[in-house]
């Protein structure tokens, strides 16, 4: 497993889905026609969803034998980074990353929900805010009491189109975690800022929930669903930064000023150089939480590997963030005024960024939250 | 020292004399606005240093802020300027410096009382930082151009009655030199202004298309193939802006970031209380930086600082808005209204946080980019070689596009 | 007072000021020179102090009765920035910033110690650690007992060439200020970081000392001399930087490389411009703390003087630190190899810039400092 | 695959076969190091991808760690190799690519086993990042070249036996192409060697003066005029320098200031705290994405992330001992020792904070300076446009200087 862990390159399965992956996404959801949708009420691309779904997307890391790929999380962080290189409007981080990651650690319970999201037959989401910092505790907004569920989770990132909620409520024993059909709930669209990412608030008044784990398992299951999903985000990031690099090298080998590109000047050049180093090193560090993510989920896996997958998610969050919000603010003030219309669709990266750069927690209480685990405590008092 | 007709030197003392004077015979609590300002341009208090009859009285432009004080201690200012700011900025001293007695007989006094809205017919889709790169083309017949082209960032020319334009009149010389500059009315038949949805959802600048459009030459201004020399004035004016006040300490976004912190315990943790401070000082080295640059204009040692204040206001706010959201965490993932529409000024204080992150993008491209403020500071104020420049001495139809 | 606090300029007296001082230090101290001096055991050069003294140097801030220029401290920081441009090892900040601040706060008791320094008879220092940050409350590792005093204090600037010690010592009636001959002082010099400002250890095993102040008024005095030495500091910053900046843009219009100067490059020329950018800012806060400090000994001045002249103290150090230390850190860069040579005198100012942010507080210090002030509180717990 | 003599397909586990049959034959424990490595160079296991009888095997490349990490595990690390760096990572590799049959064989062998010692006398003071700008001239009689100029930033020169050198050889064509590459023996009549004293105080490097050093044509490495592409060899093996092992998680100058921290609850402020944790966090990014690189160069993929990694190691060494001096406070204004020494190494763990803040500023200059290493990723990775370059077609001697 150590081997497995240190290894920071892609696998020759991982480069053939990522090239199914982007085909299908250049094909059928082109930056441009994503700008379009925008303006739609239900900007969500379920139909894509399917497609991807098709292709093992929506079920990577479960087991074939509960309808899955039998792949693991390092394969979900390459469709990561391709979902953010197209900001492609389908359910991956809510349906099969946060809703997924937490079903598969309540065992038997969940069977029949992850058989569900793993085919794309259905999809789900978790019932947090997706601000939601991984170490923060287990959510008490949410009460379940004599069998049905009350109260409300604002914030929620793809709600809107999920058939199940998977909903944390503290009930008589202490945490637990419920399945509830979206139908149940009441599900209202928030103005969101990155407009290629609805997000929900959610309210229960008196739905069904069919309760799937208890006490520490629900909280397990729970805290390790955020710490994946900190960790896929990170690889969704790296794909906004390395969409805006792309896009901004391109665009400065072709604009002409001053009678040349104006990326032959020194000043553009650095500039495009160090946001190539920043992206050359958030590759590394997103493949180092995509291992640990996946270790995680290794037979025999135990503490250690969990404190292992928490400071490389939280490394990730703390690192990634900087570098996707960069690129996408360096891509806008290198294009200029075009940049800035909303015809173009850099925009729709920048509002990307600067949004998962909030969910899951800021980079800033990610460097908090490590500086715990490593021994470098805050100051006191 | 100046002096004025009636003998007595015009200094600080005898502008306020003059203000007094001018308040007690136009009394503003009871005169409309139009003809309070009308007035008070033909009383030359307009602009003190422009000269007598065109709104003027040829006093020194360092007096211009203690008239504009004494207006307003009297009891007098002027509401619903805002769409006035290319025509005052960036127009009247483009027309007083270069324009025909004509020209300034015509359109000074409107542009002052606000009767005339103008707007700027600058930028185009190829022309951002190399604005000298225009291909706008207007093509002379006897007294008449005609002018065909695209312009884009143009704010007002949904309202403006007005553009100040340059256009190519020879793509046979270098790109500097076949430039002329013109008065545009932008009500000309061929004149077709649309609006430019910016990333922040509404529109505050424009496209404007111009096909044809018939514009005689005695609305040339400056010589022909002039325009690039006429046209440095503009701009000259457009980065010097500075206002006549002191700023308060913690003034502009800042105070929104400082006002949150206070108010939102919840929102503190030491990583963003480290940043907060850092702009807080960075804000307040930026005000006093400002506050000098006012000071060393009003005794009349304007510097190139105007560009570094404009970049350095730019990064700032950039800096700080986007602190405001990691500030509010989740709050921040939403947005207030993504409607597309056409909006008064720039309403900051009114919006979502979302919308001081995107809107203050601009900041750094509209008016001159950072980069091209960067290269002005390089060479004109440190003196640095310039690059090695393969366009200058081409004819601009031989340049690479 | 306030039209005085709010201006930012230099009046023609500073510029005559600066005119005479510049032009006796380029003459008799350029920076070869002072580069030469810092083999010497003693590198201070009292020759040089003396010449300085008899342009007025040493007692600007000191009213005309008592020996001084009758000018202010905005005429003191404006020598500062001169000081720092030639990084001149004269004891400025110690004689005529720390120890007549604190000799002017204590009246008539220290009438004619006042004079000795400004006159430039002698010379002193305010017997701190020379990092001290000015809130960090009364020194007390010096105890006065039966008339004599007794610890030490590490650090001190300019103790080496001191006549006077001004020894804040802890007595039976609390906080004190004691004046000592320094030849009563076990003085050790330690090698200094800043090469061409010597600091010393300073032990006291008995020596007698002459009280100036007690209680509120040595607190006072003190707090008072090291609000002042950080606002003076940072006009000494201002001429570190704007020496690295002139160097460098010197430098970079005549190197050549690829068959142009350096200078012509856009990264170049954009670094410089930043550059210059911050020493023109640092240059508005440094005449603002500088107005601020002097506003502090105008007759009036009470609490919201004294307010005042921390708020920008604190700003300039948490600003011009970082002004200074980045300049001579992009000099280096910017002048290559020949820059990372000891015979080049780029290092002292880069020695000089580095140890003044630490002197005094540093900017984190100060930024914290701030907070307290304008209420923009520290998280608690 | 290449097979070896026995027939045996030279992989990883027949070549730790190999190693454990040449650890049998000789024993690390009483075999003295000089007859240890001087065996292992005959038997091809100095560097597995030379040539046989030049030191290799003619293995692929990528295999080497796993005979260095064999020879280790079997008891045998060599010491006292650190001022072989030069010989061994940048002359070695050259002789091989460009130099003779009798080149290789006279110095190779001496140089792996540490008898001799190399320099490099490449840059001069007017020809740092511009190194194709040198002026040392050789000017060739016969079979002997007279060369004289100046040489700096050599280190090991007061050692080395010998030089890898480039000089100018026709000036009257342009500067890349008048420049040929030889062998310099430092014991030659004509070469002096000074210490160049730096920042920190110490010499590390020295100047070379050469004064009509007479070099035979047999020293020459690569044709006449050929040496700028021969010392592109040398350059590029120079950036790419990355170490067998995975490095541990805080290792580097991170754990000197995190070490501080743990111990020292003094010194400890929230505002530190945050740029502790921010360059806790790069120092891991960088360390990751060092050994992301040292598994692409395993499986044979070598990138030029090798200039990217010099370069965040510089700015992360440059900005930790920055904070660990203000983390000091009082006790970063003091020095551990100015004398004018010669150092052996760079010995950053045992000097005081002053030093490291010091010395690391040499690093974003030695070896390619930032602004290089950040032209190279622009041009050669992304494939930016050059900049117009008025320097590459005129003859050398025409050149501005």
């Amino acid at each position: 497993m150590s081997e497995n862990r240190l290894d920071l390159l892609y696998s020759e399965v991982e480069e053939e889905l990522r090239a199914s992956v982007r085909s299908l996404l250049e094909d059928k959801s082109p930056p441009e026609s994503v700008l379009a949708r925008v303006e739609d009420d239900r900007v969500a691309d379920t139909a894509l969803w399917k497609e991807l779904a098709e292709i093992g997307v929506a079920g990577l890391p479960v087991p074939e034998e509960r309808g899955g790929a039998g792949a693991s999380l390092r394969e979900s962080a390459v469709v990561a980074e391709e979902l953010g290189r197209s900001v492609a409007p389908v359910p991956f981080m809510g349906s099969a990353v946060l809703a997924t990651t937490a079903l598969l650690e309540c065992g038997d319970a969940a069977a029949q929900d992850v058989e569900a999201l793993a085919g794309g037959a259905s999809t789900g989401t978790l019932a947090v805010g997706f601000a939601r910092m991984p170490g923060s505790g287990f959510p008490d907004t949410v009460r379940e009491s004599g069998g049905t569920l009350h109260g409300s989770v604002g914030g929620v990132v793809d709600a809107l189109t999920a058939d199940l909620l998977i909903v944390p409520a503290v009930d008589e024993q202490g945490p637990g975690l419920y399945v509830v059909a979206a139908s149940d709930a009441a599900v209202t669209p928030v103005v969101s800022l990155d407009l290629t990412r609805p997000v929900a608030d959610v309210a229960l008044d008196g739905a069904v929930g069919r309760r799937i784990a208890t006490g520490a398992d629900a909280e397990r299951a729970v805290r390790r669903a955020l710490v994946t999903g900190a960790a896929l985000l990170s690889a969704e990031q790296l794909g906004v930064a390395q969409w805006a690099l792309d896009a901004t090298v391109d665009y400065a080998k072709t604009r002409t000023q001053f009678g040349r590109p104006i990326g032959s000047f020194q000043a553009v050049k650095h500039r495009l150089a160090d946001l190539w180093i920043s992206v050359s090193q958030a590759r590394a560090v997103v493949r180092s939480a995509a291992s640990a993510a996946a270790d995680l989920r290794e037979p025999g896996a135990g503490a250690a590997e969990a404190e292992e997958a928490e400071i490389n998610a939280s490394l990730a969050q703390a690192f990634v963030s900087a570098t996707a919000v960069t690129a996408a603010e360096e891509a806008l003030q290198l294009h200029g005024g075009v940049g800035f219309t909303w015809e173009h669709p850099l925009h729709l990266f920048l509002k990307r960024a600067k949004s998962d750069a909030l969910a899951l927690g800021t980079a800033d209480r990610h460097r908090l939250a490590l500086s715990g685990t490593v021994d470098l405590p805050a100051p006191t008092g | 020292m100046t002096t004025d007709p009636a003998g007595a030197s015009l200094d600080a003392s005898a502008l306020r004399r003059r203000v007094a004077d001018f308040v007690a015979e136009h009394d503003p609590a009871t005169t409309d606005q139009h003809t309070f300002l009308a007035a008070r341009f033909d009383a030359g208090l307009a602009w003190v240093h422009f000269p007598e009859g065109e709104g003027g009285l040829g006093a020194p432009r360092a007096l211009q802020p203690v008239v504009d004080e004494e207006f307003e201690r009297l009891g007098f200012t002027p509401v619903g300027r805002e769409g006035l700011v290319i025509g005052l900025g960036m127009a009247a001293p483009t027309i007083l410096a270069f324009g025909t007695p004509e020209q300034r007989a015509r359109y000074l006094k409107p542009l002052y009382t606000g009767e005339e809205i103008w707007c700027q017919l600058f930028s185009e889709p190829g022309a951002g930082s190399d604005l000298a790169a225009l291909g706008t083309r207007a093509v002379r017949e006897g007294d008449v151009w005609t002018v065909s082209g695209q312009k884009v960032w143009t704010s007002l020319a949904h309202r403006a009655q007005f553009a100040i334009l340059v256009a190519r009149t020879d793509p046979d010389v270098p790109k500097h030199k076949g430039i002329t500059y013109f008065i545009c009315d932008m009500n000309a038949e061929g004149v077709d202004v649309r609006a430019l949805r910016q990333i922040t959802g509404e529109a505050e600048f424009n496209e404007v298309y111009l096909d044809d459009v018939a514009i005689p030459d005695s609305q040339r201004v400056g010589g022909e193939g002039e325009g690039w020399r006429v046209a440095q004035t503009t701009l000259m004016n457009e980065r010097v802006s500075i206002g006549g006040h002191p700023e308060p300490r913690e003034g502009g976004l800042i105070s929104v970031a400082a006002h949150l912190w206070r108010e939102r315990p919840d929102v503190r943790t030491p990583g963003l209380h480290d940043q907060l401070m850092r702009l807080w000082v960075a804000a307040e080295a930026a005000r006093l930086t400002k506050e000098r640059l006012r000071q060393q204009l009003a005794i009349g040692q304007p510097g190139p600082e105007g560009s570094a204040a404009k970049y350095s206001f730019s990064r700032l706010n950039q800096e700080i808005s986007g602190l405001e959201l990691e500030m509010l965490g989740g709050e921040g993932l939403t947005y207030d209204d993504w409607t597309f529409r056409r909006p008064e000024g720039v309403e900051f204080s009114k919006r979502a946080p979302g919308f001081h992150y995107l809107r203050s993008k601009g900041n750094s491209i509209e008016g001159g980019t950072t980069e091209i403020l960067r290269n002005i500071i390089a060479e004109r104020v440190l003196g640095l070689p310039p690059e090695p420049r393969t366009d200058k001495d081409v004819a601009f139809k031989d340049l690479p596009k």
